[in-house]
């Protein structure tokens, strides 16, 4: 990967970037220099009237120019406008007011279920994680786009041990069930990969490598069996016109320099 | 006949209005901003012991020194770590050992929660979904469920949260109280509505706020609140929104403390015990606290 | 590529955004303040039912002149009236002939009934002691009862409100629908986020909104709303906050000609249907409109 | 009352100022000339650390000079501070806020409920009034102070048609009952007296005639049964001081010309 002209962060950026449409609003919390990223960039290249909320600061739309690393940052407040936070949470709870939230985890399943609080018995943690934040409302999204900087089998897989941001739940038939106004993870963003969800099962699902990066060593990092369409296409790799754009947002390298 | 003024030092506030085992504590900031550590660190020289320790849906520094002190009981939280940082040393290691207990909850279920108490509401119930965690399974007490009388679904509900004190930074307050924030508000707010006894630090006390900024901005009414502390760089090594920004490498330094107990000791002795408030600023270095201020105002 | 603008014209916005029969129509402002006259006008002209009215916490000419047109099948509210010059004259006959439907509620139930419509809340409990006036008795559809899971008591409970169009007045919008109140919110903004659909009407339409005031300033994010429209002047008869205060004597006048029903024609004629809203202004006057408009600004 | 030197207004302000506490909180809504004039009248005597919040502009404090006649004019917003109406909405709710809360109404009954809805069935109204607005938060304030400009019996009456804003409800037995966090009306204002209420029976009681009124006026136009003490104090005139600083802080008359 040495001659790479882009980082895998920046590759990540890329992908959560083009999953988002024009005219959409999308949300995300704590540690989220990447989707931050991701979001600037799609405002700067196919979706101008994306809308984006940087977690607790309440800022609508940061400029971010450069982008910082905290989700608080009074950096966010230069902006096109800034609710309180308990508006924040009105939003979130809604069910038809974000098109996209960003999530993600200690531990991520089969389903997507997220997992920030512990790894194994809540009662007396192995590790004990920050905790569920606003990962709760993720069935109340448009869609779930999950990413994570770490692809190894003990972040994803089979089952978490604390579901603190539900997913598809047990299963397409329990998630029915539940009528809700979301629909669930759409997307999960890695190191090596981007992965969707099977319409059925509510499986992950793999659906692109990123460059370099094959179909086995996906699998072997991955927890549980994902599922693994006949042809996996490469993600494809960044535009100039997106570095570009990436490059201006985030020029001295907070996202870049993650992975 | 004039007016009462509630100025008063750090420690008058923290001796006079916190009890000795003080029933709740909510303490304001949000991540690594507008933590109130000019009164946490008061506390802490105190040595206040907190029965229950309530913090926004994302606490920092302001929880895990508190917790490092050996001063929580318990802890009602949502999260706590240092964002980009990492995990909360002194958080995870009480948690991992059972010497605190957990009140785990959501974010939203502060935010409800504090609504609840602030206006004295019975409780808040969920939006439909946000029963589908594993929370409510862990925490039966505060999590509890109602029928929905429009519908007839059961609805999971968050408790009124009413804490005894709360601990707010605001960035600029006036000698009776009134005060506001130059940035983001996050859950202070709520904080001041909701609790018996406010204490507010203040980068800077203005006595005609209102007129500088005009009425609107200065959302925290003065009857709400019980005493004023001036608190210039009180947020250090966090931020205080408007005014500077945190202290990425006394973070660092702070998470490296927490490695052992003689470094942590080390610590707590150079910046909070061994010192009154008044010299913290001072140990820190005026240079260093310059260089974190803004280059200009964020709004 | 570039941003899309949301501005249009009164009759283009109320044209493409209120349906011919409007499910559930908020109207902003509160007593003789904010109200959105200019939209409210338009309503008029373009005759749209409206199925039911939801109103502030205290409405005034907003709601009595749409009732006046004879547009509203019912009206949720808790106050409308005149403030210090009486009774609403139109609303008063409306519910005292019952050629409307009245669904009355207090102050609290428009303001948790928004919260929950905006938080996706399946219902607001009350606080203890606010079901011992008669509402509930009169409009026991929306005062349902439910239990406390944590005392066992039996608690009032509001219920949501989503109305399917909100028309509100802010000072200034940029022409994506960001936009900021100067004075009081009120229950406006509660209206935004509750809202499937909202209209802005604007004194003024500023492109760089959030550069002038600081973004935490402008607090209703433009993705909130679907069509802004300038309106200098647009709350008149009533005040804008921070840019001019209510006309008293239109106000009076208005009363009066709602005596009889050739009066109050004569008024419509006059004021509403005879002149599109561009040339409403012209019809006040600018030198009588300029001396209401403030010294200076009020914050 | 030709000679005298101050209005009907101005002496009830006078009343309810002198009721108002140093370190207090009172709250008013709209129509509210004189409880405001009370209220900064208090600041300007006896109680300087009084906070008064204006109804729905969610004003604290306004400067008030001079008064204005609408409780959310913007001129309130020449205040100390200022709350968003929801979050007024939630102090009025907690229950130990506000220490005074104005009230009134169409109808005033003898255990203090009033009545701001209908004259009349509530159905078929002889008189359709404005509506119930704040009125159902008096059982969680401290005391309450009613005031009404209309001393008669159409206005004082045994019992209101529609109760909007308790007072003592039924009585002490049902009021004793509810265990409410506020302790009801404590005092009423009205053109020809100051009354106040029997401990016991929780029943209106005359605390004082106005200059020149005479304990039988103020019985005939009270439509129930007021219970009238052996000997009932004249309502002190208003003091020099306290009319300079009424007249300063209502120099055109807003409150004095209302009655």
């Amino acid at each position: 990967m040495s001659e790479k002209t882009y980082s895998t962060a920046e590759l990540m950026a890329c992908v959560m970037s083009r999953h988002l449409q024009d005219g959409e609003v999308a949300i995300m919390g704590a540690v989220s220099m990447i989707p931050m990223a991701a979001c600037r960039m799609a405002q700067e290249t196919h979706a101008p009237n994306l809308y984006y909320i940087a977690g607790g600061s309440g800022a609508v739309n940061p400029h971010l120019e450069p982008l910082v690393f905290s989700s608080c940052d009074d950096e966010n407040l230069r902006s096109d406008a800034a609710m309180a936070l308990p508006d924040v949470i009105l939003l979130e709870g809604h069910g038809k007011r974000l098109d996209v939230f960003f999530g993600g985890g200690l531990q991520i399943d089969k389903y997507g279920n997220c997992n920030l609080v512990c790894i194994g018995d809540w009662d007396k943690p192995a590790l004990r994680g920050p905790g569920t934040v606003g990962l709760p409302f993720l069935p109340r999204a448009g869609r779930v786009v999950i990413y994570t900087t770490s692809h190894n089998a003990r972040t994803l897989v089979e089952k978490v041990d604390f579901n603190s941001g539900p997913g598809f739940l047990d299963g397409p038939e329990g998630w029915a069930a539940k009528g809700l106004p979301g629909n669930g993870p759409a997307l999960v963003v890695t190191p090596l990969c981007a992965m969707d969800f099977d319409e059925k099962s509510k499986i992950m699902r793999l659906k692109s490598v990123h460059p370099g990066v094959t179909v086995e060593q996906v699998v072997e990092n991955t927890g549980f069996k994902l599922i693994v369409p006949e042809h996996v296409p490469t993600t494809p790799e960044p535009t100039e016109t997106e570095l570009k754009a990436l490059r201006q947002i985030d020029p001295t390298g907070v996202a870049r320099n993650l992975i | 006949m004039g007016r009462t003024q509630k100025l008063m030092s750090a420690r008058e506030a923290v001796s006079h209005w916190v009890g000795d085992r003080c029933e709740s504590l909510a303490v304001g900031g949000m991540h690594m901003h507008n933590n109130p550590m000019a009164l946490i660190r008061e506390i802490i020289r105190q040595g206040k012991k907190i029965k229950r320790l309530i913090t926004s849906p994302s606490a920092d520094i302001n929880a895990d020194l508190l917790i490092g002190a050996g001063l929580v009981e318990e802890i009602l939280t949502a999260y706590v770590g240092f964002e980009h940082l990492g995990l909360a040393p002194n958080f995870r290691r009480a948690v991992e050992t059972k010497s605190m207990r957990l009140l785990e909850c959501d974010e939203p279920f502060i935010v409800y929660g504090l609504q609840a108490g602030a206006g004295g509401l019975p409780f808040i119930p969920y939006p439909k979904g946000l029963e589908l965690n594993d929370l409510h399974k862990i925490n039966p007490e505060m999590y509890r469920f109602t029928t929905d009388p429009y519908t007839g679904d059961e609805v999971m509900t968050a408790a009124p949260i009413k804490p005894s004190v709360a601990l707010v930074h605001c960035q600029e307050a006036d000698p009776y109280g009134n005060a506001l924030f130059k940035g983001s508000e996050f859950t202070d707010r709520q904080m001041v509505m909701a609790a018996d006894t406010v204490i507010i630090q203040a980068e800077k006390i203005v006595p005609d706020l209102a007129r500088k900024y005009g009425s609107t901005k200065v959302n925290v009414p003065g009857f709400l609140v019980s005493a004023v502390v001036e608190a210039p760089y009180g947020c250090h090594p966090t931020s205080s929104h408007g005014y500077y920004t945190f202290d990425e490498a006394h973070l660092k330094e702070y998470i490296k403390a927490c490695k052992t107990p003689e470094t942590f000791a080390a610590y707590l002795q150079h910046y909070v015990t061994g010192i009154p408030e008044e010299e913290y600023a001072g140990r820190i270095g005026t240079e260093r606290l310059q260089a974190l201020s803004k280059r200009g105002e964020s709004e």
